[in-house]
């Protein structure tokens, strides 16, 4: 049981060091997809807090077996909130990415510091 | 179940399902019509909300027929209402004015996405407020950003696309520190209802998960309400936005923004965590007395007339947060209803400016000089606004300004600091709106022709509402007043 | 043993995380991200989360991983050299750190049955699922009934995604420069991939309407379908061209996924509404609740699929498209 | 036409006027003017058909809205108010006659937007005058602030325009930073604003906080001049002369010390300030006004800045008349707006006369002048004497009330203050006709005689009439007396 509490810090620090790499990048690199990449880790960072609460010991996916009593079922509730989470990350990076596409058509260049000389 | 009852869920449903209609709609002006159409009705049925509301019940919708904390539950009361009659006004009235400037500003084979963007931003919107559930709120405040986002991206000038990526890094921080929070609260007691959690808040109130997550959705809804110092966005994104778009944005984006940071924060953590109404108000008062006086300061000094309009709706979301971190019920009123009358203000201050973009396109200050020869009635309207913005007495900023300023008083010992704050700052918005006025009246008209080039009259008119809703409102505020004395209220009435 | 495992992924998870920050070639970034996101993958799956992890293979190591590729293709491939500015990013990101590692002391712990998480409305869901829908996989009940009206959000999110990256990629390049057009064909002088990938495809495109329909009885349903579906596409435009690709799903085609995907769902909401119920309630779609909820459910599900595959490959072909006009 | 709605219509009809005078203007000059004089003659009739009403004691009020609980917009006539706008309206008769032979006669640009904003201005100042309470006074006083700047920085050029935003600049920020927080103080303590006759701050406010609540008041209203919030009457002095004329000496600083002797009066009441020990620094700093203003004055070179000093002393003559704070005094104070008034149009008229005719603006070059226009520098004579209070003019009937008013008061300070005043006036004025009349003409200047007929009429109506209310001064003192009825003396 100790290994099994140990784990469940464990996750939740994990989750906060990736959240802070992530944000590391977005705040300190100056090229464009740099930072969108450092929001991909940073969001993803999030997902893995939201799973770590549905674990139920010895329980399994909610997916109900016709005929098996007292099966213990992990809990469905956060698991239906990050599908929700992923696609809205996807979506906003994508959006990000068009936009750094479209800076670098413009200044051509995606450097930050350079895009700031130029204007 | 009658059409009244579905009115919090027509709020959103309407013009969202319209928005991809509207994409296929690539005939000339049909996007156009069909978008209006849309923001249109959406705003009957804020005008049909608040009526509803307006006797004291709130209207409550359970998404899906499943009540909540099960399902996804919609809830209207005095503050959501008058806050939907914000956003939904203000896309109304943009959209009705918009058509010259757009097509302006975007080419026509794009312009059925951008209004399809538009009325997503719209149902984004309406979707935060009407909403009772704090993951619903995470969503649509997706829908929204996204949408703002793409609009922002539609201005012309090279400068919009880095605003715009600046303002998509800072909003989605602010989005995932809203989620971490949300996580952590759901995490200590299961629910993620507002008023479930609530009421299931207060044993672990005091537990340190429970007491970060409060940061983080503070820290998250400041970063996208653009409270100082965190507005760093805010500025640029507004310039450089498609004139129409600053209007509609300028004037309901960050507000929502606020409405929630001062829902969640009254409802669920006020009256369940000892303190935290002082710590909150220990949080924000500084910032909002920062914010009112540089943000003012610096706009004193900025040379174009939408970066000036920009850098004071930071000072203006200043007067909104200092109005909330009074944590009384005049403190609350004042703060709701400068919520809604600087809408007014800036959403006219805007509109006059897209009226004066449609024919001058350099929006530097200097380079306007003698404008009101040329555009007399856009200038005026302007002006009309400015003396809003300011507070003059007889205008809707004065109602907001007055409340304000009594609520300050009623505050404790520091309440003459607070308004000598406020009369500052007030003196600093006329020097800035003074500054626009005697460019555009008295500054240099050497190379103006006085022949009279109006903007379309389309934008004209719609602007001239606009001004005179400033002073309708300031002399008859009692539909505003009636939904924020309500929403004080309910907010001041939680755990008692 | 399990934990041991988990202990193991988690803390690469860690060094891949840094190694992405680290590297100065953004296509190893990119690369190492999707490596990320396979990792985060197999985690979500030791958790139980099946859905989940389902979901973030397709979408964050496949479709993200592409998009920002395609990105790459029309940016530059490495990163300037950074000066100053570190440390104060350093000093921000481990206060939050430790202010979040501070949090965690008092959290319930990992399993707990008696976290309050697992003590309020999920059990409600595990218990009366059967009885008002009657599908094995409550993760699909609570998406698309329960919770249907964040799914429609969510759908909705990506539906303005997509109209977002075509207004934004719409507008006129720079400069139009042709040369490389004839360069691009995708990969079809290369015999190996070309073979295998030929196999590949068709299996994945049924692997994804599987999914689609399986989604009320085992892990999947409208998204994950919908990335998958995307993947299949979109390795089929590697293989064969950009081209070849549209000409098999034109852009219009798409583009009516996307709307007929989000109109789908948002349709049955007000034909639940104009038929009695609350907007999304699907009980009122058939005399029987539970057929209506089943049959709703059934609906939405392949709107959410159509609405996500059309929007990431319209996505992606808007990304594609650049490449060929620069 | 009820006394209620001839207020509200007196409020209105310059603003209607304004709307003929922008539309009239597009069309000619002459409908242009015709429209002004018409808009001032039927203002004349509205208010001074009010009169009646007041000497017989009424007081009409109408509220037009409530904006907030207790805030409300709200006029109410008493004999101040009645006074001030009997005065204001009659004089903008002259001075739209006069308006018309200087504006012509100068060849000014854009004399629609100065005859629009002039009527919009007039309009600000009936407000300011029937106001009811604090609220709709200080709305009216900014409307009359914003209206005159277009008026002052009429000429355009950069040296104009930065004076006009010292103009601009003080009169705001002194309104926004002292008058508006010493209102909400009003209101906060005393939940009204409303002009109550003695007072609705006794019995509610203590000693310290009652001068300190006096001095927000009285530095706040900066269009009364009281040093140091005086710098904005010099620098308005760049605008065209019938501005100078009517709004600096009548409308605009008028309204100052008449918003200052109405919250005296009305809001803190006079017996409750005389017994308060901390109100007194109003009467000195009032003193130090006149003396100091008066000796700034002796050292001017220009003419029209001469008299901005000047108008500055005699405007503290009023601050401080009603800081004695005893009936004779506060008649002496309204009395003395209605003198000063009268002699300081008068000298403007005449100032403005000679700059039309020749072109001559600083005192060095006034040698002989009389010669050349005996109209005008008759009428000046006049009004220089009327502002050292000499009999028969107007000056002496209200120097004489205030130092009866200072003897109740036992104030020999006052007595000293006006004796050394008078005698600094007459150290100014005195030169200035001497070299008028009797020193010899310079040669090589410019050959001219009197200004245009509508200009010299003007200031010969002024004249008389300074001279005019040394004798016909009785209804005047009958109705101001009824302001401190009742009181003992």
């Amino acid at each position: 049981m100790k290994l099994l509490e140990l784990l469940g810090y464990y996750n939740y620090w994990v989750f906060a060091i990736a959240l802070v790499i992530g944000l590391y990048a977005v705040i300190s690199k100056t090229n464009l997809i740099k930072k969108l990449i450092g929001l991909s880790i940073f969001q993803s960072a999030v997902f893995l807090m939201y799973i770590t609460m549905d674990k139920v010991e010895g329980g399994t996916a909610p997916i109900i077996k016709a005929g098996v009593e007292d099966q213990i079922y992990s809990n469905p509730l956060p698991q239906v909130l990050i599908l929700t989470a992923i696609v809205v990350g996807v979506s906003t990076l994508a959006l990000g990415l068009a936009i750094v596409v479209r800076v670098n058509e413009r200044y051509g260049t995606i450097e930050e510091s350079e895009i700031l000389e130029s204007d | 179940m009658d059409l009244i009852a579905h009115l919090p869920a027509l709020q959103v449903i309407v013009p969202m399902l319209s928005a991809p209609i509207i994409v296929l709609l690539q005939p000339r002006g049909l996007a156009w019509a069909g978008a209006t159409l849309a923001a249109v009705v959406s705003f009957a049925i804020s005008i049909a909300l608040a009526v509803a509301v307006l006797g004291g019940e709130t209207q409550t919708y359970s998404m899906g027929g499943w009540a909540a904390p099960f399902g996804i539950a919609l809830s209207v009361g005095g503050l959501s209402a008058l806050v939907l009659l914000v956003v939904t006004g203000a896309a109304a009235i943009a959209l009705l004015a918009a058509r010259p400037s757009i097509d302006q500003q975007i080419e026509l084979e794009r312009q059925p996405m951008f209004y399809s963007a538009w009325l997503l931003g719209l149902a984004g919107l309406a979707g935060i407020v009407v909403s009772a559930d704090a993951f619903n709120i995470f969503v649509f405040m997706e829908i929204s950003s996204l949408a703002s986002y793409v609009l922002i991206a539609g201005g012309p000038d090279r400068r919009a696309l880095l605003a715009v990526f600046k303002y998509l890094i800072m909003g989605t921080i602010g989005a995932t520190f809203y989620l971490i929070g949300v996580g952590l609260i759901y995490m200590m007691t299961g629910t993620l209802n507002l008023a479930d959690m609530e009421s299931r808040i207060g044993e672990v109130a005091q537990t340190r998960p429970v007491l970060v997550a409060a940061g983080f959705i503070t820290i998250g809804l400041a970063l996208k309400a653009a409270v100082f110092p965190l507005h760093v966005w805010l500025p640029n994104a507004y310039t450089q936005a498609p004139h129409m778009i600053t209007v509609f944005l300028a004037a309901c984006a960050t507000k929502v923004s606020i409405y929630v940071l001062i829902r969640f924060d009254y409802m669920v953590f006020q009256p369940t965590m000892a303190e935290h109404d002082n710590q909150f108000a220990l949080f924000l008062m500084p910032l909002a007395l920062l914010g009112i006086l540089v943000a003012s300061a610096v706009a004193m000094f900025e040379g174009n007339i939408k970066r000036l309009l920009g850098t004071s709706s930071v000072a203006q979301i200043g007067y909104i947060m200092l109005g909330a971190s009074f944590i009384s019920l005049a403190g609350v009123e004042a703060s709701v209803m400068h919520i809604f009358n600087h809408a007014l203000a800036k959403g006219g201050l805007f509109l006059a400016v897209a009226c004066i973009a449609f024919r001058y396109s350099d929006l530097r200050i200097q380079e306007l000089g003698g404008v009101a020869k040329t555009m007399p009635f856009s200038c005026a309207a302007l002006v009309l606004c400015g003396l809003s913005l300011i507070g003059v007495p007889g205008t809707a900023g004065f109602i907001s300004k007055w409340l304000l300023i009594t609520a300050s008083l009623q505050s404790g010992p520091w309440g003459w600091v607070f308004v000598a704050v406020i009369l500052v700052s007030s003196l600093m918005a006329v020097v800035y709106i003074w500054r626009i006025v005697e460019s555009l009246y008295f500054g240099g008209s050497t190379n103006r022709d006085s022949v009279i080039s109006e903007a379309p009259l389309q934008l004209l008119v719609i602007t001239w509402i606009a001004a005179l809703a400033n002073l309708y409102f300031g002399f008859f505020p009692e539909l505003p007043l009636a939904l924020a004395d309500n929403a004080a209220d309910v907010l001041m009435g939680y755990g008692k | 043993m399990i934990f041991v495992f988990s202990l193991f992924l988690l803390s690469l998870l860690i060094i891949v995380a840094i190694a992405i920050v680290q590297a100065k070639n953004l296509f190893v970034s990119v690369m190492l991200l999707s490596i990320f996101s396979l990792l985060m993958a197999t985690n979500f799956f030791i958790l139980d989360a099946a859905d989940v992890a389902l979901t973030e293979a397709a979408v964050g190591a496949g479709i993200t991983t592409v998009i920002f590729l395609s990105a790459l293709a029309l940016t530059a491939q490495r990163e300037r050299k950074v000066v100053g500015g570190r440390n104060i990013a350093l000093i921000a990101v481990a206060v939050l750190a430790s202010l979040i590692i501070y949090a965690t002391f008092e959290k319930p712990r990992l399993g707990d049955p008696n976290a309050p998480v697992h003590q309020h409305v999920a059990p409600w869901y595990l218990e009366k699922t059967p009885e008002y829908i009657d599908i094995p996989n409550i993760v699909t009940a609570v998406l698309s009934s329960y919770r249907g009206y964040d799914t429609l959000g969510e759908v909705f999110v990506v539906f303005t995604a997509c109209i977002g990256v075509l207004f934004i990629l719409g507008a006129k390049p720079a400069s139009l420069r042709g040369e490389r057009n004839a360069e691009r064909a995708g990969l079809r002088h290369h015999l190996i991939p070309q073979v295998v990938g030929r196999l590949l495809v068709p299996f994945i495109v049924l692997f994804g309407l599987y999914v689609q329909f399986h989604g009320e009885y085992g892990p999947g349903g409208g998204f994950q379908a919908g990335a998958i579906i995307a993947t299949g596409v979109i390795l089929y435009a590697l293989l064969e061209g950009e081209a070849a690709a549209l000409r098999a799903i034109p852009r219009s085609v798409l583009l009516g996924l996307v709307v007929g995907g989000a109109l789908l769902f948002g349709g049955v909401g007000v034909v639940c509404m104009l038929m009695g119920g609350a907007f999304l309630d699907y009980s009122v779609l058939q005399s029987d609740p539970v057929w209506g909820q089943q049959l709703g459910i059934v609906i939405i599900e392949a709107g959410v699929g159509m609405a996500v595959c059309g929007a990431l490959l319209s996505i992606f072909h808007a990304f594609a498209a650049r490449e060929i006009a620069q | 036409m009820t006394p209620e709605n001839t207020i509200l219509i007196a409020i209105c009809l310059p603003l209607v006027g304004m709307l003929g005078i922008i539309i009239a203007g597009r069309f000619s000059a002459n409908l242009r003017e015709t429209v002004t004089l018409i808009t001032a003659l039927c203002l004349v009739y509205v208010v001074w058909s009010l009169l009646p009403e007041l000497m017989a004691g009424g007081r009409p009020a109408v509220e037009v809205t409530q904006l907030l609980p207790g805030i409300s917009i709200a006029f109410r006539v008493e004999p101040l108010g009645m006074l001030f706008s009997a005065l204001a309206s009659g004089l903008w008769i002259v001075n739209s006659i006069y308006s018309i032979g200087y504006m012509r006669g100068n060849k000014e640009k854009h004399q629609t937007r100065f005859y629009a904003c002039f009527a919009l201005a007039l309009s600000a100042t009936m407000g300011v005058a029937f106001a009811g309470n604090l609220f709709t006074l200080f709305l009216f006083y900014e409307i009359l602030t914003l209206s005159t700047y277009p008026l002052v920085s009429h000429k355009g050029d950069a040296n104009t325009v930065r004076s006009a935003r010292v103009y601009l600049g003080v009169l705001l920020a002194t309104s926004i930073g002292l008058f508006l927080p010493a209102i909400i103080w009003t209101y906060v303590i005393a939940g009204t604003g409303d002009f109550v006759l003695g007072g609705i701050l006794p019995g509610k406010l203590q000693d310290p906080e009652v001068g300190l609540l006096l001095g927000l008041f009285v530095f706040g209203i900066g269009k009364a001049a009281v040093m140091p919030v005086h710098r904005w009457l010099p620098a308005a002095m760049v605008a065209p002369t019938p501005v100078s004329a009517l709004l600096h000496a009548v409308a605009v600083v008028k309204a100052g010390v008449f918003s200052i002797t109405k919250i005296i009066t009305y809001i803190f009441g006079i017996e409750f300030l005389f017994d308060s020990s901390s109100s007194g620094w109003m009467f000195y700093i009032a003193a130090f006004t006149i003396l100091a203003a008066s000796i700034v004055a002796l050292r001017q070179t220009n003419l029209k800045r001469m008299l901005a000093y000047s108008t500055i002393g005699q405007l503290s003559y009023v601050v401080m008349a009603a800081a004695i704070l005893k009936p004779l005094a506060e008649v002496g104070a309204a009395i003395h707006m209605v003198a000063h008034a009268f002699g300081k149009i008068t000298l403007f008229f005449a100032a403005g006369a000679i700059y039309v005719a020749s072109k001559k603006t600083e005192l060095y070059q006034l040698r002989g002048i009389g010669k050349r226009m005996p109209w005008t520098m008759t009428a000046f004579t006049i009004g220089a004497l009327s502002m050292i209070g000499v009999p028969p003019t107007a000056g002496f009937v209200s120097k004489w009330y205030i130092l009866a008013g200072a003897f109740q008061a036992q104030n020999t300070a006052a007595l000293f203050t006006i004796i050394g005043s008078t005698a600094l006036n007459a150290a100014y004025f005195l030169p200035i006709i001497y070299m008028a009349w009797f020193a010899k003409e310079e040669s090589g200047g410019k050959d001219h005689g009197e200004a245009p007929f509508p200009a010299v009429l003007a200031l010969t109506i002024t004249a008389m009439l300074t001279l005019a209310f040394f004798i016909f001064n009785g209804p005047v003192i009958e109705l101001e007396s009824q302001v401190v009825q009742g009181l003992a003396p």
